[in-house]
């Protein structure tokens, strides 16, 4: 047989398709990977342990740049635990309005990850179809909160803006507009040959493999685990609402898009009902001005786009918490990349590290 | 005539590089018209100027060469890959008498000296001492030559049906009905083996910025550069004239409209198809490399060895025989 | 194959449908009232509480105040505010905890600029900064005083 | 001798042809070696298109430049792992290639003294592709078919013995 060289590639931290600024050693035998190492920390800001040195209402600016794509499920997984750990009520119009914003990020969060995985497999136009419907979504949270990315909207006990006039009939305007737009997504990437011959049966891993490895999310679904934050540990106000959990079947990538595109549909639906139901009311609760956290400890579980995004807070009594974690969910998901890369051609490598959808503010925490 | 034989080529090279500018900014403006924007527009009026300017950003930048990279043969890569796209427009017939050599085998010219762009992709892609540049240089290489062989094939109907390889007889061989309609399949074989020839969307692998950064230009900076792009631009535009003359019946006018002079007609057609090129562009995903190659070796060249045999069968049918 | 060309017609039905960019340098964006721009500062409003600075997760506010120069007055009255854009995140927070709303989110936003120096920006440059201030500073409070039903 | 433009043609034609062959031998650096014989092998397609012999011409270029040196670059490229070659040093070798070369050239310079060449000046125009199919397809058509079902042959066995070695 032909001697051919193993070579050393090096993808990133500087490269196209990372997403970031994430560093892949690749081990290439011709096109053929034989070992992977992924490489993280180039986008490490400390934010846990910046954390340790602020307030619970300055640790929420800091949220919003773990996951920017989806940030105010993170800033509610932070609130959330500090007001589980404080046993703080919470208005009802608040977490209404916590709900819509939270599913509406979920859906544009998973618009940017249809558009930047088409455009790794080389097309252009539906990441700009995919962030024109993103770009309503900011300009909603732009006029709720004042800002398109790093919304820190979310406060312990409330929320920080009631909906502005007319606010609550645009969402809604954008929901029935978005489950029609659907339709034309289906039409211009479910259906493309060449996109399904890129993703079928590539990037599978078993349920056990998806257990194992702790991933969490769409990445577990597709392997036909039924895992959802959301129904299984419910917070907020999820249990009063209908919604289906998505499962994939394959588990290749293609199930991944499919699963994706129907959880956006089943966040559609969630707002749709919330809008139905949601009432004037206060939005903030009964909070003292200066926060003062009891001791103890506390983990709660949130459903981000990504996965279970959690957040554990030590507290020694005092207005700052003594250790804050996050469990981030792209980090735990990126885990299994090197098993999934073993033995497969180059040009899947993008194909596959697509599909985990990683966003590396929240992979190097 | 003899005015003609030396202003000629020289003639031909400007109105290229005006091709060249504009089908440049041609591109970008369709792909940002599918993409609800409307694509470059600052630099002089509708953006006309804007591939003006970054042709003199091209030629100010910094000449690099990596320190680690064969010196000569870096700097000959880009000749060697644009020379041949220059000189297979010699035998493109533009109109009657606007052509520059008539070749009896003017087809095979073509396709033969097209392959030798290749060998300047190829050298260059080694010359840069860089990995993914190689990666890419060599995926280029087996793409092209994989594809060659399909797109000759396809041809071969329409050889079969003018008994000429001179591009003036296959164009005058459409006065009747143009090729596209009897030689459908081997249109369709020949537009995707057109595509994998000029490495674009979807398979522009061996450039492929997703996986492979800018494959093997990676290292080329400035006037070499933009020779490579020059050269891609330049076998846009003589694949879509051989397109032309090959399938939509070169400047032969349709509905009988003779006062509309043929080069408009040709240059109608031309745009079409370079319109087609970039519509595809803006809308496919790019193929995994040996899908690329099963699909030239599995499926386009069983499908174009089918044509022949269907077009010899139909020349045989007495009805159908005055197509064929 | 039917899959592609479905794609292909509906990139061309794209391209009749109106343009959806803004033509930002040239036409300003525009941006809603609620809108987390650069801050105004007021200073005969600041009581100095010092609050802002103690709230803002960057410590990116600096001040000091002085005793009133009036006599008959109590409290005391700001001498330096200044805020280094450099970190400055423009989350809202010292906006949020000011009582007398001396320091107000304005819709500005074009803080580019060749020099970090230029960053950072003084008492006076913030009180100059007195265009499109936002309206709506106080959401929290209870329905009726601000915010919108449905 | 009048200096036309098709004398210069084939001057530089030749000049290009010789110095492409010679620097194959003397490059050291494999991918230059390849390089300089696509230069050596496009030189006699030029050279052909002088004779008019137009289908040669091309089908030089794509045999020889298009493919046979691609593959030979394609392969250095992807297999070796030093482009570089050291100096053979053998004398016997040089003795026995000077040797060997001195026969060549002996016997080449007795041949052409014993041919006869067409001392007048052809039209070589008549002989277009019309006639090479014809000769391809009627007079020599069993050792053609029989040459390409060889080549067939050729090629299917080298692709067993290649996924043969695969599988071990």
């Amino acid at each position: 047989m032909l001697r051919t060289e193993e070579m050393l590639l090096n993808m990133g931290p500087q490269h196209p398709s990372t997403h970031g600024v994430l560093r892949l050693v690749i081990k290439i035998d011709g096109e053929i990977i034989r070992e992977v190492d992924p490489v993280v920390g180039y986008l490490h800001r400390g934010t846990e342990k910046l954390a340790e040195d602020l307030t619970y209402t300055q640790i929420i600016p800091y949220t919003d740049r773990l996951d920017y794509v989806s940030a105010m499920t993170n800033n509610y997984a932070v609130v959330h635990a500090t007001e589980k750990l404080m046993g703080l009520e919470v208005p009802e119009r608040a977490e209404y309005l916590r709900m819509i914003t939270m599913e509406l990020n979920r859906v544009a969060s998973h618009l940017v990850w249809v558009g930047t995985y088409l455009l790794d497999l080389g097309a252009m136009s539906p990441f700009l179809y995919c962030f024109q419907d993103r770009e309503t979504i900011l300009n909603l949270f732009n006029e709720l909160c004042g800002a398109r990315l790093t919304y820190n909207y979310m406060r312990v006990g409330g929320v920080k803006w009631d909906a502005p006039e007319g606010w609550l009939q645009k969402v809604e305007e954008f929901v029935l507009y978005m489950q029609k737009e659907l339709a034309t997504y289906h039409d211009l990437i479910s259906g493309n040959d060449i996109f399904l011959q890129r993703t079928r049966g590539i990037g599978i891993y078993t349920k056990e493999q998806a257990l194992s490895y702790a991933l969490s999310g769409s990445n577990l679904r597709v392997t036909g685990v039924p895992w959802d934050l959301r129904q299984h540990q419910s917070y907020s106000l999820y249990h009063q609402f209908q919604f289906e959990i998505p499962t994939g079947e394959t588990g290749d990538v293609l199930d991944k898009y499919h699963l994706r595109m129907q959880e956006i549909e089943e966040s559609l639906k969630i707002v749709k009902q919330v809008l139905d139901v949601i009432k004037e009311g206060p939005i903030m609760g009964k909070v003292p001005k200066v926060l003062r956290v009891p001791e103890g400890e506390v983990y709660t579980g949130v459903e981000s786009p990504r996965g279970e995004l959690g957040c554990h807070i030590v507290s020694n009594g005092k207005n700052k918490p003594w250790r804050l974690k996050f469990r981030r969910p792209s980090f735990y998901n990126l885990q299994i990349l090197p098993e999934l890369l073993k033995g497969e051609n180059i040009s899947n490598l993008v194909a596959i590290l697509g599909g985990i959808d990683i966003i590396l503010g929240e992979v190097d925490g | 005539m003899d005015l003609f034989f030396y202003l000629g080529p020289i003639i031909l090279m400007l109105l290229l590089l005006g091709f060249v500018t504009y089908a440049i900014l041609f591109e970008r403006k369709v792909i940002g018209w599918i993409q609800n924007r409307p694509g470059p527009n600052q630099v002089g009026p509708w953006g006309l100027f804007q591939t003006i300017a970054d042709v003199a950003k091209l030629l100010l930048k910094e000449d690099i060469v990596p320190g680690k990279a064969d010196r000569a043969l870096f700097k000959l890569a880009p000749i060697i890959a644009f020379v041949p796209a220059f000189a297979i427009l010699a035998v493109i017939p533009f109109t009657e008498s606007w052509q520059f050599g008539d070749f009896a085998v003017g087809l095979l010219y073509y396709i033969a000296i097209s392959s030798i762009t290749i060998i300047g992709i190829l050298t260059g892609a080694w010359a840069s001492n860089n990995k993914y540049s190689l990666l890419g240089g060599m995926r280029s290489a087996a793409q092209m030559i994989s594809y060659e062989i399909p797109l000759v094939l396809s041809v071969v109907g329409i050889v079969m049906t003018t008994g000429s390889l001179d591009l003036n007889d296959i164009v005058l061989a459409q006065k009747k009905v143009w090729f596209i309609v009897p030689q459908f399949l081997a249109f369709l074989i020949f537009l995707i083996a057109s595509l994998a020839e000029l490495n674009r969307t979807p398979f522009d692998l061996p450039e492929a910025e997703s996986e492979l950064v800018a494959g093997y230009h990676v290292e080329y900076t400035g006037f070499r550069f933009a020779f490579f792009m020059l050269a891609e631009y330049v076998y846009v535009f003589a694949m879509a004239s051989l397109t032309t003359c090959l399938f939509l019946g070169g400047w032969l006018p349709l509905f009988g409209l003779t006062m509309i002079p043929g080069i408009l007609w040709f240059l109608l057609k031309f745009s079409l198809v370079v319109f087609s090129l970039f519509w595809i562009r803006a809308t496919m995903p790019r193929l995994r490399v040996d899908q690329l190659m099963q699909f030239a070796w599995k499926v386009l060249l069983p499908l174009s060895l089918l044509n022949i045999f269907l077009t010899a069968i139909f020349k045989e049918i007495p009805v159908l025989s005055s197509f064929y | 194959m039917f899959g592609l060309l479905k794609g292909l017609g509906v990139t061309l039905k794209n391209m009749t449908k109106p343009k959806v960019t803004y033509n930002y340098p040239a036409e300003p964006i525009p941006v809603p009232d609620r809108f987390r721009g650069i801050q105004h500062f007021d200073a005969e409003k600041c009581i100095v509480c010092n609050q802002c600075a103690l709230v803002c997760p960057t410590d990116c506010i600096t001040l000091t105040g002085k005793r009133n120069p009036d006599p008959e007055k109590k409290g005391k009255v700001i001498e330096i505010y200044d805020i280094n854009f450099e970190i400055c995140i423009l989350c809202d927070l010292c906006t949020e905890v000011c009582p007398t709303e001396a320091i107000v989110m304005t819709n500005n936003f074009e803080l580019a600029t060749y020099s970090r120096d230029d960053l950072f920006k003084n008492m006076q440059w913030l009180h100059d900064n007195n265009q499109n201030i936002r309206q709506e500073n106080m959401s929290s409070k209870p329905p009726g005083a601000a915010g919108g039903a449905k | 001798m009048e200096i036309t433009g098709e004398f210069i043609a084939f001057f530089i034609l030749s000049i290009l042809a010789i110095c492409g062959a010679v620097f194959m031998i003397f490059f050291t650096n494999v991918v230059h070696m390849g390089v300089s014989m696509a230069f050596t092998f496009l030189s006699i397609a030029g050279i052909y298109f002088l004779l008019n012999a137009d289908f040669l011409a091309v089908i030089q270029i794509m045999v020889y430049t298009g493919a046979i040196s691609i593959l030979m670059l394609f392969g250095i490229m992807m297999t070796r792992h030093k482009e570089t070659e050291e100096k053979l040093n053998r004398p016997i070798h040089y003795g026995l290639s000077i040797a060997g070369a001195g026969v060549l050239l002996v016997s080449l310079v007795l041949l052409s003294r014993g041919a006869t060449f067409v001392s007048d000046a052809v039209d070589t125009k008549g002989y277009g592709i019309e006639k090479i199919g014809e000769l391809f397809f009627g007079t020599y058509m069993i050792p053609f078919e029989l040459a390409s079902i060889l080549l067939l042959v050729a090629l299917i066995g080298s692709i067993i013995i290649a996924k043969k070695e695969g599988q071990e």
